[in-house]
């Protein structure tokens, strides 16, 4: 008998669902049906039924071919590779759960690494926007049950979060907003007519890359201060009309997005959105939030800033302390300088989401690929070493983009033999540590570490 | 050949996310990201007829795309290469020291390229770094 | 596990009223014991105190508001990392919040063997359990926050304790939690509309209930359920001028209600980190302590015990479920500040501040907290507390014992203030000469919170049976040094520390990783129907996660230590 | 005064931290003292020796002491880190963090040096010829002190964030800067020399800005009050004189609220 499996985490976007139903075939193996994800999410689930995925690590051969290896093999050339390397870099964890996360900290640790994550070339100028200025937020289901103004600033979530405006943002009918959209007022900030621009009441189609201008004017409104007749191609009118919608909303949210962190100016854009923010709660109700690229990309700047005090781009190389300071340890910073010999992919892909040039610099060096699947990244590869898939044939915490742990459950049962990340983690660590001739610290014991294969 | 200098911009896109989730050497991933979406009225002045290949050149690098019309409005101006390998031949690095490359504001170069011939994701970044043994 | 004989130390363990005998303590397998063979390893505690391992009732150690705190604060981390050892152990990092594993070691290295994380917001359980695994050495248990919860305002309102009771222990079950914490009753949940109470008698928009009602109503549940813990409050107006009329209004509502527990718990309230509640004056101007009057009432009431929040003059980091104070605090020092509100649950807030020696207010905080401690007739009932790391990190405890130990050592403190003959005008402390004792000290921070916890047969005292968790500190008990500050070194680095049976400490150094337990209450009740429907209900219509990815897996708590509560129909 | 010199010999394959080329870790030591001083590459414990000849000797105070890196210093950070007095020169390029967290004391590089330079400076000079990249004389990341006092004279073009989180001192660029001039400033002076293409003085507090050349963008949150004569770093000129970020908050003082001034160089 197929078996429905109820309340599964979508390993996908930063909506991080957790109401998907899967159909599991009888051996466990297949999946049978998906509903309630989004296209996207249902791909992915579907992906993990694919009888081509790599089921040993491959090495690359002097010939430029590849060769499979044992697991064995791959977790030695990598322990002997890290332990070798002056400053290597271990950057991704796009798809990875908490406990993988977790592991890697001893193996970065042990390996004097750079550890980094995606927000590093995604939301990370938000980080540096939380470090100067905070971070005045809420969970998802305040925008629900409360917001009646939502603004979307320089993000899309029809697209990169396709469910956020039907679960969350737009469209619920929330505890104090039983309309739904009826009762919300929608503002989109986006240089294009976007798909999520076309729900809105009020579009500001600024030009591109002068959006700090326009947090500035609606700052200055806010203060009672007159601006300019256009400020950003905008018209004076529109700026005031907006700044009096959110003035008499009880409850404001601003979702923002790759339109602020990726475009000149990068944290300062959020960095004054958050100001925005801090203003608008002596008018009413104000909140912000970044719209997290992945399911649990706000995973590693929760679980490294517990164990490290950062959430990204942190430099484990000087032994007694960790040292970050993005745009000098940050990946695609460290690459173009050539501040590392050594480059560890996890569960994210380089290869096709690094600019080109960067990759260039990286791949004069040792570079080992952790990944379910095939990419970019694992085909330009030293070695390549698969994992069971966080979210489908392996379950964890992951944190929402609200920074809410969700417990994900496992669909699948896996490959045989292929490890989750959290495994293989530990298993480099261990060897490392007998190369070193050194004693590994578990904390709590190693045997409960691990995400159990059956959880009650 | 006349030539458009345009701001370009990379973002998500959710045929990109689908056709990404089914694997990035999957043809759907290619139809999804080879293309640059630029505004009917540029596609004029730089003599670029629509669906056609176009070249993309930044102060980095170029590739060749395929010239759209916007799915999603683009003003005069602006043009859009959806995020993913074709767009991140033609990303700046540069960072302004905060870690995260020009993925989105950048000047390029955009002229007609009829006769050439759309890579492959697996051709442009193995090319890249001298791995690739495919023809060309 | 290997046997243990502490030898010929200054044994001072006031559960048992013993107060610097030379005596041993012998240790086998994990727990206290009457004798040990003669295999037993020995250490000898000739000239130095042993006491039990220390127990924190109340900090802020674990969490997603803890570790905004460590986000958001890199500069807490620049050149800062105190202590921190060099090879073979976790990497250590951050001052006024520090990681995981530096929490872990210093607490170990102050001899503490047991810290309650004192607000957890349920619906981010599982982040606190992940933490409290990634925290080693030291025994952690979690209060769910309650005060501001949709399920208990609106049973409350209806005057339903049962149905109360019924959410509570469902909650404290999924949540692997302890008892029941309060966070500014009904001004947190004001605040998810930007508002607040301020008194006892402002109604909680909607819910139309008002504090007064909520914190009579949680103390009755607890009672119903005999919680090994009362419930736990901070509460409404925290850090205001002239707020010790309100604190003095809560803590009477305690009078009416009798302690039900079979873990020899006696109070029925905690109110904690005092100092933040017990100021007069109508403004910063006239800003003064009112230690005195709070802590006449706390004497006098055996039904309430306190911790005192004492500021250490450290630049540090404010966090607190109190989501409106953080606001109205950020517009007082203008620096960054965070916010979280919890859907149906709580909030919570976190700013950085300089407890700022030249600043006046400062000083009288100051003064306040140590004022609570000295004015304490029973120190059983008044606890070492910095509220960590509000009013202070925790490493600072040992310099809070100094100076509740030592006139000379506040003293020399005052004389550093810019504005001293203000702070002296404001506050008692300079005419204060109580210096309290060793043996005081171990109740304040053994014996004491222990018991308040009902966790006295277990922690915070060194009689046969109980955790093998023992302090050994560099203090000769006959003759005390005149120099305070060795009094703050000598806690601040535990010449020896045993934990759960295993040296873990020597010379203030780790040694190892011991062996930590999550200690967590199960209350088993019949289940109640109605509760369960609303709870899914919820769940369905208002929450964003589902209820079977609610509670916290088995898994994410290792090692558990389960406190069985059993309530009858 | 006392010369050390420091000659390059090896090119470090990662950066090299040389957080002890300072005048205070110098003082007092022998050259062979001095090249066994530790630095870091990577996760290696290096020494400047590894790197360097070190020839001279210094003073016996750090007052006393100057250090002359006699050629390039394009991959070694932290030079001049914390320093209290004496000087540094480079004769050519240096890399991250030059003056990083100094005090005291004169830095002279004759290249090119890259971000962070005078990053959370609290005294002395530091002189560069060529050009700087970006965060010149700003705050570390999350902290509200940045820039306290000191001087930071560039001559070349510098990139974005200059003077973030500014407190008290002066920086001076001498050609063009890319943006954000001052952003979250509560004090002291930057005087941009060349044109500034935006965000000059986003959510500035309080404090003084120069710009001699032009702002391509202005931000909306600055007013124009009057016209002024100035003289700024010896050009004299006319100025039209904005007070802002409206949009951000202000002290007050006797009732009236304090903004911060920004001159720029009137249209001939």
């Amino acid at each position: 008998m197929p078996k429905l499996i109820t309340q599964v985490g979508c390993p996908y976007c930063g909506s991080s669902c957790d109401d998907i139903e899967v159909l599991v075939s009888d051996d466990g193996k297949k999946v049978l049906e998906v509903h309630n994800a989004c296209t996207i999410g249902n791909n992915l689930f579907h992906h993990a039924n694919d009888s081509t995925r790599p089921m040993l690590p491959r090495k690359r051969q002097p010939d430029g071919s590849m060769k499979e290896i044992s697991y064995d093999e791959a977790v030695d050339y990598t322990a002997k590779t890290l332990l070798a390397a002056k400053k290597p870099l271990i950057f991704g964890f796009g798809s990875t759960n908490c406990e993988g996360m977790s592991a890697v900290g001893r193996v970065a640790e042990k390996a004097g690494a750079v550890l980094d994550n995606c927000a590093s070339i995604c939301h990370g100028p938000s980080f540096l926007a939380i470090f100067d200025n905070g971070y005045p937020s809420c969970t998802l289901g305040e925008v629900k049950n409360r917001a009646d103004c939502v603004v979307f600033w320089g993000c899309n979530p029809m697209h990169a979060h396709p469910r956020h405006t039907s679960r969350y943002s737009i469209f619920p009918r929330g505890f104090f907003t039983q309309k739904g959209q009826m009762q919300r007022t929608i503002i989109s900030v986006d240089p294009r007519v976007s798909d999520t621009a076309k729900l809105a009441d009020i579009h500001y189609m600024l030009n591109q890359g002068h959006d700090y201008e326009l947090f500035d004017a609606f700052r200055t409104v806010l203060r009672g201060h007159d601006i300019p007749d256009e400020v950003a191609g905008i018209k004076k009118e529109q700026i005031l009309q907006g700044a009096e919608a959110m003035k008499k909303a009880r409850f404001v949210m601003i979702f923002f997005g790759m339109g602020c962190t990726h475009t000149d100016g990068r944290n300062h854009n959020v960095d004054i959105a958050i100001s925005l923010t801090r203003d608008l709660n002596t008018h009413t109700k104000a909140s912000i939030m970044a719209m997290r690229g992945h399911y649990n990309i706000a995973g590693p700047g929760q679980v490294w800033s517990w164990q490290f005090g950062f959430p990204y781009c942190i430099d484990l190389s000087k032994g007694s302390h960790a040292h970050m300071n993005p745009g000098e340890t940050s990946s695609v910073d460290l690459a173009m300088r050539d501040e590392v010999d050594c480059f560890v992919n996890v569960g994210t892909d380089a290869g096709a989401h690094w600019p080109i040039d960067a990759v260039k610099h990286v791949k004069k060096h040792p570079f080992i690929t952790i990944d379910p699947n095939f990419c970019m990244a694992s085909e330009i590869s030293d070695l390549h070493i698969p994992v069971r898939i966080a979210g489908v044939d392996e379950g964890g915490v992951v944190y929402r983009m609200d920074n809410v742990p969700i417990q994900f459950k496992a669909v699948l049962k896996g490959l045989t033999g292929v490890p989750s990340d959290e495994e293989l983690f530990d298993m480099i660590y261990e060897r490392m540590c007998k190369l070193t001739l050194t004693e590994p610290i578990w904390l709590a014991a190693l045997e409960h570490r691990k995400y159990p294969s059956v959880v009650s | 050949m006349p030539k458009i200098r345009l701001n370009m911009i990379t973002q998500r896109s959710i045929e990109e996310g689908a056709a990404m989730e089914k694997g990035k050497t999957n043809p759907d991933y290619f139809t999804a990201c080879s293309i640059c979406e630029m505004n009917p009225e540029d596609m004029k002045k730089a003599g670029i007829w629509k669906s056609t290949n176009v070249r993309v050149t930044s102060e980095c690098g170029s590739v060749i795309v395929k010239a759209i019309e916007p799915t999603q409005f683009v003003p005069p101006g602006l043009a859009h290469i959806r995020q993913g390998v074709w767009a991140n031949q033609v990303v700046p690095p540069r960072t302004q020291s905060t870690g995260v490359p020009q993925y989105s504001g950048f000047p390029v170069t955009i002229e007609p390229a009829p006769n050439e011939r759309l890579k492959t994701a697996l051709e442009l970044v193995q090319g890249a770094v001298g791995l690739w043994k495919g023809g060309n | 596990m290997a046997e243990i004989l502490i030898k010929n130390g200054f044994v001072i363990d006031p559960t048992r009223k013993i107060d610097g005998d030379v005596a041993d303590v012998a240790i086998k397998d994990g727990k206290i014991v009457d004798t040990v063979s003669s295999a037993a390893k020995v250490i000898d505690a000739k000239g130095k105190v042993v006491m039990a391992g220390g127990v924190d009732v109340h900090a802020h150690v674990a969490g997603p508001k803890v570790n905004v705190g460590r986000l958001f604060r890199p500069e807490d981390k620049l050149f800062k990392s105190p202590m921190a050892q060099k090879n073979g152990y976790r990497m250590e990092s951050g001052f006024s919040v520090p990681s995981t594993f530096k929490t872990g070691y210093d607490y170990a290295r102050m001899g503490y063997a047991f810290v309650m994380e004192a607000a957890m917001p349920p619906l981010f359980t599982a982040h606190v359990h992940e933490e409290i695994h990634d925290t080693p050495i030291i025994d952690e248990a979690a209060l769910p926050v309650f005060g501001n919860n949709w399920f208990v305002m609106d049973y409350l309102k209806k005057g339903e304790i049962e149905n109360t009771a019924a959410y509570i222990a469902w909650l404290i079950r999924v949540t692997k939690g302890f008892g029941i914490k309060v966070v500014n009753p009904g001004g947190t949940a004001a605040w998810s509309w930007g508002l607040n109470c301020l008194s006892l008698d402002d109604p909680v928009p909607y819910f139309e209930i008002t504090p007064r009602e909520i914190i009579i109503g949680l103390m009755k549940a607890n009672e119903y359920l005999g919680l090994p813990h009362s419930m736990h409050i901070h509460q409404n107006n925290l850090g205001n001028p002239g707020n010790y009329a309100i604190t003095l209004d809560s803590l009477k509502l305690a009078e009416g209600i009798k302690p039900k527990n079979k873990f020899g718990r006696e109070q029925v309230m905690h109110s904690t980190h005092l100092q933040f509640h017990s100021y007069g004056g109508d403004s910063w101007a006239n800003f003064e302590s009112k230690a005195k009057e709070v802590m006449d009432y706390v004497n006098q009431n055996k039904g309430i015990t306190v911790d005192l929040g004492c500021v250490t003059l450290d630049e540090t980091t404010t966090m607190t479920a109190d989501g409106p104070f953080e606001h109205h605090l950020n517009h007082l020092n203008h620096l960054k500040w965070c916010n979280v509100d919890v859907e149906l649950e709580t909030a919570a807030g976190v700013v950085p501040y300089v407890y700022d020696k030249n600043i006046k207010v400062c000083g009288i905080q100051w003064a306040v907290g140590l004022e609570l401690g000295l004015y304490a007739t029973d120190p059983n009932r008044t606890f070492v507390s910095t509220d960590h790391p509000n009013a202070g990190p925790f490493i600072r405890y040992p310099r809070i014992i100094k100076w509740l130990m030592s006139k000379k050592a506040r003293e020399a403190t005052l004389d550093t203030f810019k504005y001293k003959d203000k702070v002296i005008d404001a506050t008692n402390i300079h005419s204060m000469d109580r210096e309290l004792t060793l043996y005081e000290i171990a109740q304040m921070t053994r014996s004491g919170p222990a018991k308040c916890l009902g966790l006295s047969n277990i922690y915070g005292g060194l009689a046969p049976g109980m955790n093998a968790d023992v302090g050994v500190f560099d203090l000769n008990y006959k003759n005390m040094p005149s120099d305070p500050e060795m009094i703050e070194k000598a806690f601040l680095r535990a010449a020896c520390f045993i934990k759960s049976g295993e040296i873990v400490v020597r010379d203030g150094e780790v040694l190892g990783h011991g062996h930590k337990n999550t200690i967590w209450v199960n209350v088993k009740m019949p289940e109640n129907p109605q509760v369960m429907r609303d709870i899914t209900q919820s769940f369905t219509k208002d929450y964003t996660v589902g209820l079977s990815n609610y509670p916290v897996r088995d898994y994410l708590a290792p090692h558990p230590f389960v406190i069985d509560v059993d309530v009858e129909a | 005064m006392a010369t050390v010199t420091l000659k390059p010999t090896k090119t470090p394959t990662i950066m090299f931290e040389a957080f002890n080329i300072t005048p205070d870790a110098f003082a007092g030591k022998t050259p062979a003292q001095i090249a066994a001083l530790e630095g870091r590459e990577g996760k290696i414990k290096v020494t400047i020796g590894d790197f360097f000849e070190v020839s001279g000797s210094p003073g016996a105070t750090a007052a006393e002491t100057d250090i002359v890196i006699a050629g390039d210093c394009s991959r070694v950070k932290y030079i001049g880190n914390k320093m209290t007095a004496g000087s540094i020169t480079v004769n050519g390029n240096a890399d991250m963090y030059v003056g990083g967290w100094m005090k005291g004391g004169k830095i002279h590089v004759k290249g090119n040096v890259h971000s962070f330079c005078g990053i959370g400076m609290e005294g002395g000079d530091i002189l560069i010829d060529g050009k700087a990249e970006n965060y010149v004389g700003c705050a570390y990341r999350g902290d509200w002190r940045g820039m306290k006092d000191g001087t930071i004279r560039i001559k070349g073009s510098a990139g974005n964030d200059i003077g973030t989180f500014m407190l008290g001192g002066t920086i001076i660029i001498e050609n063009n800067a890319f943006i954000h001039v001052s952003t979250h400033a509560e004090g002291g002076t930057v005087i941009i020399k060349g044109d500034v293409e935006g965000r000059v003085g986003g959510q500035m507090v309080k404090g003084d800005i120069y710009i001699l050349g032009k702002v391509q963008y202005m931000l909306p949150g600055f007013k124009k009050i009057e016209v002024v004569e100035k003289e700024v770093d010896g050009v004299k000129g006319t100025f039209d004189h904005y007070i802002g970020d409206l949009g951000e908050r202000h002290p007050k003082s006797k009732g009236k609220e304090i903004f911060a001034n920004l001159y720029v160089k009137a249209a001939a």
